[in-house]
């Protein structure tokens, strides 16, 4: 059996690696700091692919901007006001539930609610929404652990010195809570760079600066995306495939050495 | 004389040593462990008991960073010449702490012959026969199929002791098999121990120097990873040569040390 | 109470509320926007020129994709668990846990982008054909959900209680028996964890598998033909849809979170049964 | 305490300020629809830019939608790559063809096929010709691979050759079509001659005419629509794109100029 499964984890670590040596050799060549740093021309076939890294970050941001207040309030309810039982129970649920929803049918939320009914139209603010919602499950639940893991002993003391509870909470357990918190926040970030289905029907694919968050934008995804179809310019679309992936690892990997080997999904 | 004994012993071990990444667990062990006899190891909290006892059935290969020189023989002959499995299935072990497999208390005893391959008619004498020399038989037939997680901590273990003895072990290796029991689950093991002691070498490591006293034919004092005295139970236990081992039985706390170390050792 | 206390109790509990809301919310606006198409959907031909909005063939495309991607990707996913559990030294398993995370992290795009770049012309060259197939789909699924197999069923096995291991060794039992007769029963509710994580994420994955499948809206007849999955279908024909199409769009999108619902739901019930082990 | 309200205050009218930064796009004029214009309207998007005008967002969305997009007041000008119903006349889309894109039919390079008649294609496309073996090729099953539902090309397909067989691979661009065709010697495909010409695959005579000669077949109108008559910036972008400079892009993007 060792032999077997030995081969197997070799197998299947060669075609990975296969796969990102595939994306690293033939992206590397053109991803200059030129390409990096300059605009797109022609539709995509010239140029750079700046006004799509600041489309991503923007969207990214402005998603992390709707979620962290959202996600950590309502972690903090839970860990620290909600009473237990069926309430706590009824939000975990539906927030675990929102967790395995396709990313795709968030898209088509944001399309029907925030380019259409809310009239944003295809923006940086409806894909940052939509997004957001996206991203709720992970910065709730980061949070919720963050939260709960702050010694309980702390709250007790600070309540012993007079504190309210919002007090304890603000000066004590956010502070302390705060890395787990961030951690959450960079995962989430992770995936809003990578997410392609959500931010297609809702950012739109517009490659010009991106000037006000009603301006659409092309995420990084979304460009990947165009360029593999136009099939004309590989190039351009392994470099681009290369930023993303080392962007978004690079994101990973921060959070990875932030939460200081402790395990994540 | 040592010769002799190595000689006639069931198990013998010579310059036995054991590292686990850099650090020696065991410098140097040698002992010949007799047929149809209680042996018991005894010493304090990490002198190396129990990574003695691993050593004889191989348990060490099960971890990555642990290295073991030196020779240990089995009827005379090396065990390294035998496949780990084979040896393992000769050599019969009870553990610290009953791990009973997450399944039937039926399936817990055939789950050895089973790899053998045996099915059917004879599977089931040899689960009725294993439960019945671990006087289990009696509490559990009418419940064979249900969940061996039920069973009290004292079934446990003698379940366990049944799943061993459906090998038809040459040996038992004990390691503190009644570190986890009340009183009256440890008498019933006890008991077993000394019924079996007729038909197989038995190696049992003990923290309880009165159990070592009503159990063994011979005992071995280890400290530090070395063996310091070996000998008949009744001249160790009572007129021991060396120094060491006298102090160690003055002292009265050891119990409790012993008690302490959890299987830290051998785990 | 303190007042401020109050206040933050109420604001927080708000926004929890909104926060839940989220799922309530996308089933509400999936729903009414397609609520008109419903009757429409049931029928065997995908054919939005000819008004005709039967889902049959996506529901083919995405179970059989699904279904596909899990075949071959749970057997090579509990094996790479089981070799990180059991087999992998604590350093070669830390050189391949994090190469599996990383991978896990990977946005599906670009399996989608290596697949219509790598694998679709491997497959065309090999077999014949258009290289856009089934077969396709599968493949760059199964590589996208291998790792979150891996490390959930590795995890599912390291929780099986070590000395159950060495009990069934001491017994002479070789690692391949151990493991088959041992570790995966035991961690049987484990597993069963992964997989449906696994079938739900395979379920709702669109960009990569809309890359690579060919998507003809039919019942796919062999592995080397193209499919295309309810997911698919959506990134492909939303940005088109008017009227009628637009309303079967989001019927089926509601659809697909029924699926999802209901996968989730087994999901929750296959952990809750390691959590009471 | 008083830091902390400070703070919050900070932070909330930061995201007021945000909010209200939301009020205005900064767009001037905002163009939706088909997928297959869609690198020539951001090439003479730039263009217009370029050329002094107004900033203009293009949004490749598909022509029917383009359409929709016009009639909710999302767009100000939309593209499409075929004809308008008549319907869609009579609810006042006025068109304005601004260059022709001609749709090649592409075979793998291996494949003998020198010509089609349009009876022929059509025969083909809709699932009647299984076999290559029946246009003289050698024997093996036909693949075809055409483009997604309400796309203008498929939609300029079914209207200049005729209906496609359901059981056609489907891809959203023309990049992966010629991909799929360039792979495969059994496919075949239409797709925009921009495309078409990058090469790897072989282009079809049709009626005994290639792509891009007088009398082509397939050839068929991209236009820029408006609601009602042209005004404002949709105007200037219009008679942008059918000045010389415009018409200079158009030619670029391997489309026939109208002028």
């Amino acid at each position: 059996m060792r032999p077997l499964l030995s081969a197997l984890a070799l197998v299947v670590s060669g075609v990975m690696a296969g796969l990102v040596a595939a994306v690293a050799v033939k992206g590397a060549g053109s991803l200059t700091s030129d390409f990096l740093f300059t605009l797109p021309a022609g539709a995509g076939r010239e140029g750079g692919i700046l006004s799509v890294i600041l489309s991503t970050l923007w969207l990214a941001a402005g998603a992390l901007a709707f979620s962290l207040p959202l996600g950590v309030g309502t972690a903090l309810y839970l860990v620290e006001y909600a009473p237990p039982g069926r309430i706590v129970g009824l939000i975990r649920s539906l927030t675990e539930t929102l967790a395995g929803v396709p990313s795709i049918l968030f898209g088509l939320f944001g399309f029907a609610v925030f380019v259409v009914r809310l009239g944003w139209g295809p923006s940086l603010l409806s894909g940052s929404a939509t997004l957001a919602v996206m991203l709720l499950p992970t910065v709730i639940r980061t949070s919720e652990e963050a939260v709960a893991a702050v010694p309980q002993e702390l709250r007790e003391g600070a309540a012993a010195l007079g504190a309210a509870r919002w007090d304890a909470i603000r000066r004590i357990v956010l502070p302390q809570a705060a890395p787990g918190i961030l951690t959450g926040a960079l995962l989430a970030l992770g995936r809003a760079v990578g997410e392609t289905a959500a931010v297609l029907l809702t950012a739109g694919t517009d490659l010009a600066l991106p000037r006000s968050p009603l301006d659409p934008g092309r995420p990084m995804a979304v460009h990947l995306y165009i360029l593999a179809g136009e099939g004309l310019s590989d190039g351009r679309a392994y470099a681009t495939a290369l930023a993303l992936v080392c962007g978004v690892l690079f994101v990973n990997i921060f959070a990875h050495l932030l939460l200081g080997g402790r395990r994540v999904r | 004389m040592m010769r002799g004994d190595t000689a006639r012993a069931k198990l013998a071990t010579r310059g036995l040593r054991v590292y686990y990444g850099g650090r020696a667990a065991l410098r140097g062990v040698s002992l010949a462990v007799p047929d149809r006899s209680v042996t018991a190891l005894i010493g304090p909290s990490g002198c190396g008991k129990s990574t003695f006892l691993r050593a004889l059935n191989r348990m060490h290969d099960l971890r990555h960073d642990a290295r073991v020189e030196g020779r240990i023989l089995l009827d005379g002959r090396p065990i390294d010449r035998l496949p780990p499995e084979v040896l393992r299935r000769r050599i019969g072990m009870l553990f610290q702490r009953p791990n009973p497999f997450p399944m039937s208390i039926f399936q817990n005893v055939a789950f050895g012959p089973a790899l053998l391959g045996v099915r059917g008619k004879e599977l089931e004498r040899i689960v009725c026969s294993a439960l019945q020399r671990a006087a289990l038989w009696n509490e559990v037939k009418g419940r064979l199929h249900q969940h061996a997680g039920g069973l009290s901590g004292g079934q446990q273990q003698r379940l366990c002791l049944a799943r061993a003895l459906a090998m038809e072990p040459e040996v038992l290796l004990l390691d503190e098999p009644c570190s986890a029991l009340d009183p009256g689950a440890t008498e019933e093991i006890e008991r077993l121990i000394a019924e079996l002691r007729c038909s197989m070498a038995i190696v049992l490591v003990t923290h309880s120097l009165e159990q070592a006293r009503r159990l063994a034919d011979r005992v071995a004092f280890f400290q530090d990873g070395r063996l310091v005295e070996e000998g008949p139970a009744a001249e160790v236990l009572e007129r021991p040569q060396q120094q060491e081992t006298r102090r160690f039985l003055a002292r009265g706390d050891w119990h409790r040390t012993c008690r302490g170390n959890g299987g830290s050792q051998g785990e | 109470m303190d007042v401020r206390d109050r206040l933050a109790r109420a604001a927080l509990a708000a926004l929890a509320a909104v926060a839940s809301a989220g799922v309530l919310l996308i089933a509400l606006a999936v729903t009414v926007e397609g609520w008109p198409a419903l009757p429409h959907l049931f029928g065997a031909v995908w054919s939005p020129e000819d008004g005709k909005f039967g889902v049959l063939p996506l529901l083919a495309g995405s179970a059989l994709v699904t279904l596909g991607s899990l075949t071959l990707a749970v057997p090579a996913g509990i094996g790479l668990g089981l070799f990180l559990a059991d087999v992998a030294s604590p350093r070669l398993a830390g050189v391949v846990r994090p190469a599996l995370q990383g991978m896990a992290a990977v946005p599906s795009v670009v399996f989608g982008f290596l697949g219509l770049n790598l694998i679709v012309p491997w497959i065309s060259r090999v077999f014949g054909g258009l290289g856009f197939s089934l077969l396709a789909g599968c493949l760059v699924l199964a590589f996208m959900v291998l790792p979150t197999i891996a490390a959930v069923s590795e995890d599912a096995l390291r929780a099986v209680d070590p000395a159950l291991r060495e009990g069934a060794y001491a017994l002479g039992a070789t690692p391949g028996q151990v493991a088959w007769r041992l570790l995966l029963p035991a961690a049987k509710s484990g597993l069963t964890a992964a997989v449906v994580l696994a079938l739900g994420r395979a379920l709702g994955e669109t960009m990569a598998v809309l890359m690579v499948l060919g998507n003809a809206a039919a019942v796919p007849r062999s592995p080397l033909d193209p499919a295309r999955t309810l997911t698919g279908n959506i990134a492909l024909e939303m940005a088109y849809a008017a009227g009628r199409h637009r309303e079967a769009l989001f019927a089926s999108g509601a659809l697909l979170l029924l699926l999802n619902l209901a996968v989730t739901q087994a999901a929750r019930l296959a952990a809750g049964g390691r959590a009471a082990r | 305490m008083r830091a902390y309200t400070r703070q919050t205050v900070l932070i909330l009218s930061l995201l007021a300020a945000l909010l209200a930064g939301c009020g205005r796009s900064s767009v001037g004029l905002r163009i939706a629809g088909s997928t297959s214009l869609q690198p020539l309207a951001e090439m003479l998007a730039e263009g217009y830019q370029a050329a002094g005008g107004a900033r203009v967002s293009a949004q490749g969305v598909g022509s029917t939608a383009g359409l929709q997009a016009l009639r909710t007041g999302v767009a100000d000008l939309a593209t499409i790559s075929r004809r308008l119903t008549p319907e869609e006349v009579r609810e006042g889309f006025r068109a304005h063809v601004i260059a022709w894109d001609v749709l090649a039919i592409a075979v793998h390079p291996s494949n003998p096929v020198e010509g089609l008649t349009l009876a022929e294609l059509r025969r083909l496309f809709s699932g009647e010709i299984r076999d290559w073996a029946e246009l003289g090729s050698p024997a093996g099953r036909v693949h075809l691979i055409s483009r997604e539902a309400g796309s203008g090309s498929r939609e300029a397909f079914r209207e200049l050759v005729g209906p496609i067989h359901p059981l056609t691979a489907v891809q959203n661009s023309n990049g992966v079509i010629r991909l799929a065709i360039r792979n495969d010697p059994a496919a075949v495909g239409y797709l925009s001659l921009g495309v078409a010409r990058a090469g790897g695959v072989k282009l079809v005579r049709v009626d005994g005419r290639l792509p891009g000669e007088p009398g082509y077949p397939l050839v068929r109108p991209l236009s820029l629509v408006t609601l009602g008559p042209p005004s404002g910036e949709a105007r200037a972008f219009l008679m942008y794109a059918l000045s010389p400079a415009g018409q200079r892009l158009v030619a670029d993007e391997g489309l026939l100029p109208v002028r």
